[in-house]
């Protein structure tokens, strides 16, 4: 045949739970897996809750100088919680980027070590044990190949482990997302690649950041699953990580998901975003705030009320003060403490620099001990 | 005369040397409407439209790759990449592609580009945004590397750099951006690249620094006492080094000491110190001190100034290699 | 609407001329844009002839030691030289790898350098003034960044120039081809991506390469026009780059073609295929020579037989021997080239080795004049 | 105890760890069925299968990326990167993200994995195919960096990087992995990291090298006058360095010559000269010399030999720290 059509696909949006806080029936039917219960829901609008007022107290702190840049999350609560809890704690992994703060603490990650992170501290990385939870990752789109390697690793060991991976709009850009999800794909691993297509890349919209029609079909390209789901959408967002879950465990490979939605503070605390995107925009989107729809359906359905409202925000509102008091509780970390964990093991000449770091100006002091002819050991 | 800030002088010898040449392009992340994160770009897109001032998508092999194309076709872009830490991802594009290209062509293929980037510690920002790579870009031969550590000196070197036939990687230090103003020339000048400057002229020792170290050891030589007499050298180059700057000064003082926030393994200072043991050899009363960032990653903000050279250190390597 | 479609794609495979060298009379319709007339073909066909009996001598120098490593190019002339033809010398960009000597030879850049390169020597990629054939490039991907940033630049003094760029199926695995699709597609630049999907990536077949069913599907990802042909068919390659050629003249932006086609020959001479791929696989792409279809065609239409043969294969061959003589008599390069063309100034330092470099161990021969105190100055 | 080229060394030990340790994988293009472009994996994916020698796409940050999530997952990935001009678009991965995790979480994720690396000049291979770029690896802070240059160093070496907790960067210089056999004991024995060589002692001057340039020093020792009494290091691990045993020989000999591949500004040559004349300042007799590559890119073939440091060069620079 001179023509013949060698490939086709086709790239759906879901949505389950629409802008008015009304659950589309037909997706919602009873029995139907990956369809949240009316328990659960409640239990994420909690998390919420607590989610946007440990966020909003990041930005006070940062405002009063008790923490240096902040990437406010404001807006993504839906993305996070249905994603994370979608995801089985302590047998699967999240590999995070930054904004998927809520996802991080679901399974495991302390909300304070996210604190410390951004007050400068190392130590908000910690993983405390039997945490799959991987650290914040700046460097934009890295994160998606070790979550690839992760999620290869439960493969070759056979581990019934499903690695969660997030990004943004701005990541897919990167070499490094074409280069995980060819790997994920071709090796066939239980990965899911997790978009919050917040529609900006700092200042750069993403109509700006690539040519395609969707995120979802970039995809395409490597012969992964793609999905595209309303972002701010809990249900939606549940079902698809969901059965991107499933389909990976059953050996099905590598999904990727876009989810809507949409970053309602600035890029960070150290960016003003009225200078390149438009007021209408974000009241638009504030519109469609994924707290104020979830708080909808479930005051639709008589499980809430503005009275409940009030002592949810009260209790999400000391708990952030936990979560402040938690971070500004632990002693500044010693100078020291940045050669300590380098490698296992101290060499020699780092150990000299750690020793003499306080007396000398570069572990050179000739008048140290043994220092000119024989350095000191470990 | 205008006072200016280094970003400001920044932001208008781009505006000046973009009026005089429309082959001049800048592009990278944000760069557009937002006027880069630090703003050094600020204005000009309104100014020259949006094909001379470029908001790329989030790439930085592409940001380089693409402009190593832009400058083969005649085109002198200035990509900018929004933070040194983030040179990763286009590390290859630079060192094996920009770097190699006229020399694997005998001339024939050239990249004339400046490539923006801000470096170095001390604003508290998030990880990655804070080191100091100099030493990559200098031991892989093919590129000029450039840290200017005044508005006076980025307005020179920056000009001498878009007008230059090769890649130069312009460093521009986060800590200087917005920490002072000074007088700059209204008129055109330029600075050659390969020139050191003598901050301050003495004859006991020879301190040698370049980016933001530079008033660290400033800062440390007004602490020393009044019959010491220190020469303060500022690179301004890092590659092609000023050798015979550094190597003058040191046969005059015979004492070296050289600051550099980055790590001190196969570092710039690792290679003073080689050049001068080399070609002062019998002039020297004492080892060349390396004041620098210890061999582990820049920490954190908390701990940032912890590793950063500062005027303490600097001083008390001044003293010694006095006392030696 | 709760799922609704957001994406449609179709990738379509085009043959013209078929592997018993008959031409689809629909396809190759008179008045056809694109469509090789016999001329052509008969011009396309010397031209593919020399390409095969120049690879064949590179083959042999290299198993006698007057060259180094060489990728033969052997069953994928008519990829090379089909597109080739529909670029305009000159004016549009070249921008290869290495298995298509030949475009890079129609466009301008002598044989002889093609040699030179494999022997061993920069002036291999020296180009000559107005020729817009950029050097072969070894490291894999790398090049499709130049080749965007090259027809951006066209875009941008709005040149009438369009730039082809050559790769691999191996080469679609890097991060670079990713960044240059996402790049010259958002930037709508005059580029055409041709993958010469010859099925292996030195020993790694295409399946490994990649989950996607072809390669011409990744495009899609990047809102790029996307297109598959029979790599071995001169009519269909010419037809496609014609066609995308005139695309991005109009503004229509970046294609990626898939030319399907095979090396016939080892990886390069350090290479032993037979390691890695089964005889019959090559037997079966054999069959499908390029050259052996084109032939094929051509006698049909009464415009060659045997003797014409014979006469072009000697033709060929000799016109090898010219390029061998042209490479090897040149005289060899001095070793102080290495320094003289790394920057367009030469600084002290450099100066300084290249001078010496005779006769001292690195340029710091203290017994040179005034070397210790003041380095010798350009 | 078998005769063995370093390639046979290297492969055996491979067989032998993946054999002991069921975590250990070898990934990287080509090193299934092929065996890889130099043969180290010959045979490797016969024996363990398609999941423990795997051929993966052509992706070098997809190598090494997806290697340290291996890493992080309780593996010990042994990634292959085909030639060392190929670690470029690989950079980021390694030294941003292998060579910090375990710093950056404090302790609490780490990345055990072994990169093999040919590297450097020699074997009339094509452009990007020669390069020595030991210096950028270790400047940047968190990897190892080992090249040995016998086979028996390698296995001992390979073993002890298989085994660490931490990212190695594993060098396998291409001129030796067939230039030669020697013995390589049966049994299992480790070597660890951070110690050098002495390759032979002696009292007047001391030679430093690694790689396939001890080779050119053992050559160019062998025309020295019969009263020259050379000593030879062979530094082996490059980072950490074995600085006690650099500072151990010159304070004996009072002269030392360094001797690398690599270009000559901020390099492990450059880092080495700098450490001698800091910790043994009294003692020297001449200055450290450093006999380099040239600042320039490595040329094609026809001119490497001009390129890398020959015997005659490293003879003359010893005569010359003998006559100083
Ligand atoms: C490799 C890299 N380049 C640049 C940056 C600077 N930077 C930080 S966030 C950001 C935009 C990210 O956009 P996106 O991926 O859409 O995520 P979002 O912030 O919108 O959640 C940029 C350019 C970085 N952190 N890493
Ligand atoms: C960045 C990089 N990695 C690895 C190599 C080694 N190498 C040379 S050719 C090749 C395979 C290329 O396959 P493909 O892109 O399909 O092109 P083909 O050789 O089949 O024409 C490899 C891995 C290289 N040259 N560059
Ligand atoms: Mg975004
Ligand atoms: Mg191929």
């Amino acid at each position: 045949m001179p023509i013949r059509t060698v490939y086709q696909a086709t790239i759906e949006h879901t949505q389950i739970l629409d802008e008015r806080g009304v659950l589309d029936p037909a997706l919602s039917k009873p029995g139907t897996p990956g369809i949240l219960t009316d328990e659960q829901v409640l239990h994420l609008y909690e998390r919420m809750l607590e989610a946007r007022a440990v966020d909003e107290r990041a930005f006070v702190l940062q405002r009063s100088n008790r923490m240096y840049t902040y990437p406010q999350n404001k807006g993504q609560e839906a993305a996070a919680l249905g994603s994370g809890f979608a995801m089985r704690r302590g047998t699967d992994w999240i590999v995070p980027c930054y904004r998927e703060n809520a996802a991080m603490v679901m399974h495991g990650m302390p909300w304070h070590h996210i604190y410390l992170h951004w007050m400068g501290d190392e130590r908000g990385n910690v993983v405390p044990p039997g945490v799959r939870v991987m650290p914040i990752a700046v460097p934009i789109g890295t994160q998606m190949l070790h979550a690839t390697g992760i999620a290869w690793a439960a493969k070759l060991r056979r581990e019934d482990a499903v690695v969660i991976t997030y990004f943004g709009d701005g990541a897919t850009s990167e070499g490094d997302f074409h280069e995980a999800l060819n790997f994920a794909a071709t090796f066939g691993v239980p990965a899911i690649f997790f978009c919050q297509n917040n529609q900006w890349a700092i200042s750069v919209p993403r109509e700006t950041q690539t040519a395609s029609e969707t995120i979802a079909q970039k995809g395409l390209g490597y012969g992964a699953a793609c999905q595209q789901v309303d972002g701010n959408d809990l249900f939606a967002v549940h079902k698809a990580v969901y059965d991107a879950r499933e389909r990976a465990r059953a050996g099905g490979g590598v999904t990727i998901i876009e989810a809507m939605t949409y970053r309602l503070g600035d890029h960070t605390t150290a960016d003003d975003a009225r200078r390149y995107r438009d007021q209408a925009e974000v009241e638009a989107w504030q519109a469609r705030d994924p707290i104020l729809r979830t708080r909808v359906y479930l005051e639709s359905k008589g499980l809430w009320d503005a009275q409940r409202q009030r002592a949810g925000e009260e209790r999400a509102k000391a708990f952030a003060t936990e979560v402040v008091r938690a971070a500004e509780g632990i002693a500044p970390p010693k100078p020291e403490e940045m050669f300590d964990h380098l490698y296992a093991e101290m060499p020699p000449e780092l150990r000299l620099q750690r020793d003499t770091k306080r007396t000398s100006s570069l572990g050179q002091d000739p008048s140290q001990a043994g220092l000119r002819s024989e350095p000191q050991r470990a | 005369m205008a006072q200016m800030t280094l970003v400001q002088a920044i932001t208008s010898t781009l505006a000046h040397e973009m009026e005089r040449d429309s082959r001049v392009v800048c592009l990278g992340e944000d760069v557009g409407l937002n006027g880069g994160v630090f703003r050094v770009t600020d204005g000009l897109q309104k100014r020259f439209g949006k094909d001379r001032v470029i908001d790329t998508p989030l790439s930085e092999s592409g940001i380089m790759g693409a402009s190593i194309g832009l400058a083969i076709a005649g085109m002198r872009p200035i990509p900018e990449i929004q933070f040194e830490g983030f040179l990763g991802p286009a590390y290859d594009q630079l060192v094996n592609h920009a770097a190699r290209f006229r020399n694997r062509t005998r001339g024939t293929v050239t990249v004339p580009m400046t490539v923006r980037v801000p470096v170095g510690g001390g604003i508290h920002a998030p990880e990655f945004h804070s080191d100091s790579p100099e030493a990559i870009y200098t031991h892989n031969p093919g590129l000029k590397v450039v840290m200017p550590g005044t508005p006076t000196d980025a307005k020179g070197l920056l000009l001498s750099a878009i007008r230059d036939p090769d890649p130069v990687v312009f460093f521009e230090p986060k800590r200087v951006y917005r920490s002072f103003r000074e007088e700059v020339p209204d008129e055109e000048y330029t600075i050659p690249i390969g020139k050191a400057k003598v901050v301050s002229e003495g004859t006991d020792v020879t301190v040698i620094s370049w980016g933001a170290s530079v008033f660290q050891c400033l800062a440390a030589m007004d602490e020393l006492p009044e019959d010491v007499s220190a020469e303060l050298i500022d690179l301004r180059t890092i590659h092609p080094m000023d050798s015979e700057a550094v190597v003058a000064s040191v046969e005059k003082t015979g004492r070296a000491v050289v600051v550099q926030e980055a790590p001190r393994l196969c570092s710039v200072a690792s290679e003073v110190a080689a050049l001068i043991q080399e070609r002062c050899f019998l002039r020297l009363h004492a080892p060349v001190q390396r004041v620098t960032g210890f061999d582990t990653i820049m920490p954190y903000a908390k701990l940032e100034n912890d590793y950063l050279p500062d005027a303490k250190r600097v001083g008390e390597a001044i003293r010694q290699v006095l006392a030696y």
